[in-house]
């Protein structure tokens, strides 16, 4: 199975019935699978005249209560960025898939790279929260999206599902989990009358209020604005803070088991490498053949990105005398481990921003004790 | 026997724009120096809504009097 | 098998990646063995020179791309002199009869493959089966009835009974390939 | 009818300016809701930004104020995943001629289920008062301080064009018109696009010497030209008119039924 391909199988079993997109290398076999696969389910899926249509549809059918995906690469998560906020804002349940490619601009379409991991987080304006997913292998471009779907369902938020070309385009054996192990996350439906209902009121302890879809009966604005439990706008700087507030919120009280991740060699391991996506492929490479030559490395591989684990990274880098962040960009998320180690443990970056996959001998090199 | 009818203004909602005034036709309905529009010549209303469809903020009402009262 | 990389390449629109993703499938569906296939394609969707790359391995397979083929199958002079370069030494590398290539130590052959191919089934299309069939008979990864049925489930309907053809002539050529062999440098300083 | 019924009375009076011709625009549709007997729980109300965007939040229906310019995407989404719903689009000549005209055009060429309606005051009101796609050309604006030299756009021409089931024309001058427009569109299956002429006296009115809602709306009467009429006028005598009426009437297939039909196909074919 195919990266790309995986995603859709993972989407598709945690309950997507509708896709918007616009066709872009290298994201598009996702776009042609769902074009297959959704109307034998009953599912919709619809070629769009642009990007931000893309992404306005989608966010659209999730209002009217259907699970809603989408899929690009660069140019387009660029374009897509206003209508991500807004679903931040609104808290619409979606999911975006940015297969990224090199860039900047129309850059290398069919290439390798990372360099959206600062989008992906910062790329909406204002100041909003981020749940960002990056697979590094085939099966996990299967759960990872499955696990999106259900986090955006469940959180009421856009989650973007940060792939890489070589990933996407990744053929290798997977094998799936049963069916009856997957847990499938829905979101909230009211309790109370249509009469009583407030959109954002927020009546439970997890800060997340219910989402009806459009025709159930509850009638109510939706606006981009700042808005108070109403859904109609205010400006009122107690109002505005709160929903800002509770936005952040709603995802830092369930931060830690928000953190997906793998580690390797851990123990009296007095060095670390730490990656993320295709680039993980190449440092466990690296790990292996560190290990092979006696060097006491461990590794580290992120899956959630966003939020930045930082607790994570602090835990199994404080006691290490060399860390290596090794990622496919000029250096993005090394910025987080280096502020998370505050100068305390030299951290290194092994990069590489050419369109070519990151190979295991450039992440050695970063190593001590290599030669 | 012609209609007669008795004009409300809903001074929260009028923004004195004189819309209604000029398409009233028996010319009843005048601004005030507050800004809001007031039904001047009550006597001659004759109830035809025109008011009440041309006004933008939805803020004239009628009521047709009944004649044989 | 320890891990071993395969590059099959050619020219765009030959069907050199569905070759690659067929046999990823087989290895998948009839081994125990763990496999990777990636491609890698310029703009153009024919011509140019395109590759599919698989990597076949006992062990987990971390590092997913091909970083010195074991075997390269090269269809056309551009893809030849796109992706011969970092071709293992001893690695083995089958070639299209008009392909000009180097002297060099590995075992080589030039085998007549779209000749035969549009001479013996009317037409080259199939020329991405013949190579794939080649490559399977020459190491062995499935035994062919296995290749026959990955393949007949991939390929359009009505082409069924052309692509059995396909199958059996990449066998026949991987059978008599010694014939097709060049002599290595070394043979050639020997004699 | 009852205006509680269908607005949301606490919220008015709404943020229009006096005189200002969208409050009446807004009353044309609702009562052409009410006409069409649909359920308000089945009507969804989407807009973007600008001045007109602002109305569904006044409107007791499922409504969504999205973002600039692509309140037709958002519609298509809603559209596309529940076809049962009636989903109206409010947008202005910046939101819909501008930045959403791609969106327009194509969502004709669909045929998808929606109506949109266009308030069209013919600047940016939102933003105190530049020119817009449909600013009239002379006009001036705070863009265009020596006159628009840009002619205006004729969407109803462009939406005839791109395939829209029913496109029609009408000014709040001629509100019984405009009514009946907006009854029309909401009766017929496929897309419809209605264009209604509304007046800003606060940022066109006033720098354009038309001192009063008042004589805006003279101007709308006096240079309102019915369609029929207009064919047999040539384009010098068109200059400056503004041609009401409808522009289209036809019944081609939705494209949500047809999206339907696609999915029992698929589904049907499998078995």
């Amino acid at each position: 199975m195919q990266g790309n391909e995986a995603c859709v199988e993972g989407a598709l079993d945690a309950g997507v019935t509708f896709y918007a997109g616009y066709p872009i290398t290298p994201s598009s076999e996702i776009a042609e699978d769902f074009a297959a696969k959704l109307p034998r389910v009953g599912g919709k899926f619809i070629q769009m005249e642009d990007e931000i249509a893309s992404m306005a549809a989608v966010v659209g059918a999730s209002l009217a209560g259907e699970k809603a995906v989408t899929a690009t690469s660069g140019p387009g998560f660029s374009l897509k960025q206003e209508i991500i906020g807004f679903a931040g804002m609104i808290e619409a349940p979606c999911v975006v898939m940015n297969v990224q490619r090199a860039g900047p601009s129309t850059g290398l379409p069919t290439s390798p790279a990372q360099g959206d991991v600062m989008q992906a987080r910062w790329g909406t304006h204002g100041d909003h929260p981020a749940l960002v997913l990056c697979p590094s292998s085939v099966a996990d471009a299967y759960l990872l999206s499955f696990q999106a779907v259900n986090w955006a369902e469940r959180f009421r938020t856009p989650v973007i599902l940060l792939l890489d070309e070589t990933i996407g385009h990744l053929r290798e054996r997977v094998i799936l989990p049963r069916k009856d192990e997957m847990v499938i996350a829905n979101r909230k439906q009211p309790q109370g009358s249509p009469e009583s209902f407030q959109p954002y009121d927020i009546l439970d302890e997890d800060l997340i209020p219910p989402l009806p879809p459009y025709g159930s009966g509850f009638r109510f604005h939706t606006t981009g604005l700042y808005h108070d439990e109403t859904g109609f706008p205010s400006n009122r700087p107690e109002v505005t803070h709160r929903l800002l507030e509770r936005l952040h919120q709603k995802i830092d009280k369930y931060k830690e088991t928000l953190f997906l991740y793998e580690t390797y060699g851990l123990r009296q391991a007095n060095q670390l490498i730490i990656s993320y996506g295709a680039s993980a492929r190449s440092a466990k490479a690296a790990w292996r053949i560190a290990r092979e030559k006696g060097l006491l490395v461990g590794l580290l591989i992120l899956k959630t990105i966003w939020p930045f684990p930082e607790e994570i990274v602090t835990q199994v880098g404080h006691d290490k005398n060399n860390i290596v962040v090794a990622e496919m960009n000029r250096g993005q998320l090394i910025g987080e481990v280096e502020r998370v180690m505050d100068k305390r443990i030299p951290v290194r970056g092994a990069q590489r921003a050419d369109g070519v996959l990151i190979t295991p001998e450039q992440i050695l090199a970063k190593l001590e004790g290599v030669n | 026997m012609p209609k007669k009818g008795n004009v409300y203004i809903n001074e929260n909602w009028c923004k004195g724009c004189e819309i209604c005034a000029t398409f009233c036709p028996k010319k009843i309905l005048g601004l005030r120096g507050d800004g809001k529009m007031e039904v001047m010549d009550p006597e001659n209303c004759i109830a035809c809504n025109q008011c009440v469809l041309r006004c933008p903020d939805y803020a004239i009402k009628v009521e047709v009097i009944d004649n044989n009262e | 098998m320890a891990r071993y990389e395969i590059r099959l390449s050619g020219a765009g629109g030959q069907g050199l990646i569905l070759a690659g993703i067929i046999l990823a499938e087989a290895v998948v569906k009839f081994t125990d063995k763990e496999v990777i296939q990636t491609q890698s394609y310029g703009p153009e969707a024919r011509g140019g020179a395109s590759k599919a790359e698989v990597i076949i391995s006992d062990e987990e397979i971390d590092y997913p791309q091909v970083n010195k083929p074991d075997f390269l199958l090269a269809l056309t002079q551009e893809a030849y002199n796109k992706y011969n370069r970092d071709l293992k030494e001893y690695g083995i590398m089958v070639v299209d009869e008009r392909v000009d290539i180097a002297m060099r130590g590995g075992p080589t052959y030039v085998v007549p493959i779209q000749k035969l191919t549009q001479e013996k089934l009317g037409t080259r299309m199939v020329v991405n089966v013949v190579s794939l069939a080649l490559f399977n008979k020459l190491h062995e990864v499935v035994e062919s009835e296995k290749l026959k049925e990955v393949v007949l489930a991939r390929v359009p309907k009505g082409t069924e009974e052309l692509n059995e053809k396909a199958l059996a002539l990449g066998e026949e050529l991987a059978s008599n390939l010694n014939q097709y062999k060049i002599k290595t440098k070394e043979e050639e300083e020997e004699e | 009818m009852e205006l509680e019924k269908y607005f949301r009375i606490e919220k008015l009076p709404h943020i229009w300016c006096p005189g200002c011709g969208h409050g009446s625009v807004m009353m044309s549709i609702v009562k052409g809701i009410d006409k069409a007997g649909w359920d308000p729980t089945k009507v969804v109300v989407v807009s973007g930004i600008g001045c007109s965007s602002r109305a569904p939040g006044y409107m007791n229906f499922n409504t969504l104020h999205t973002v600039h310019g692509r309140p037709i995407a958002f519609a298509t989404g809603i559209k596309l995943a529940n076809p049962e719903l009636k989903v109206i689009v409010i947008t202005g000549d910046g939101d819909g001629a501008a930045i959403g005209g791609n969106h327009l055009i194509h969502a004709c060429r669909r045929n998808i289920g929606i109506n949109v309606v266009l308030f069209n005051n013919q600047i940016y009101g939102m933003t105190s008062g530049q020119y817009s796609p449909m600013t009239p050309q002379g006009s001036m604006a705070t863009t265009s301080p020596y006159g628009n030299i840009e002619p205006p756009f004729d969407l109803c021409e462009l939406t005839r064009s791109a395939g829209a089931n029913f496109v029609a024309r009408g000014t709040v001058y001629h509100l019984p018109k405009l009514d009946n427009y907006m009854e029309k569109a909401f009766a017929r299956e496929g897309f419809s696009y209605v264009e209604a002429i509304s007046q800003c006296p606060t940022y066109y009115g006033r720098r354009n010497k038309l001192r009063s809602p008042l004589e805006m709306l003279e101007w709308q009467k006096k240079n309102a030209v019915d369609i029929k009429k207009a064919q047999d006028m040539d384009p010098e005598e068109l200059k400056g008119k503004i041609v009401t009426g409808i522009f289209a009437e036809k019944d081609e297939e939705e494209y949500t039924s047809k999206y339907d039909q696609l999915i029992s196909s698929v589904q049907g074919g499998k078995k």
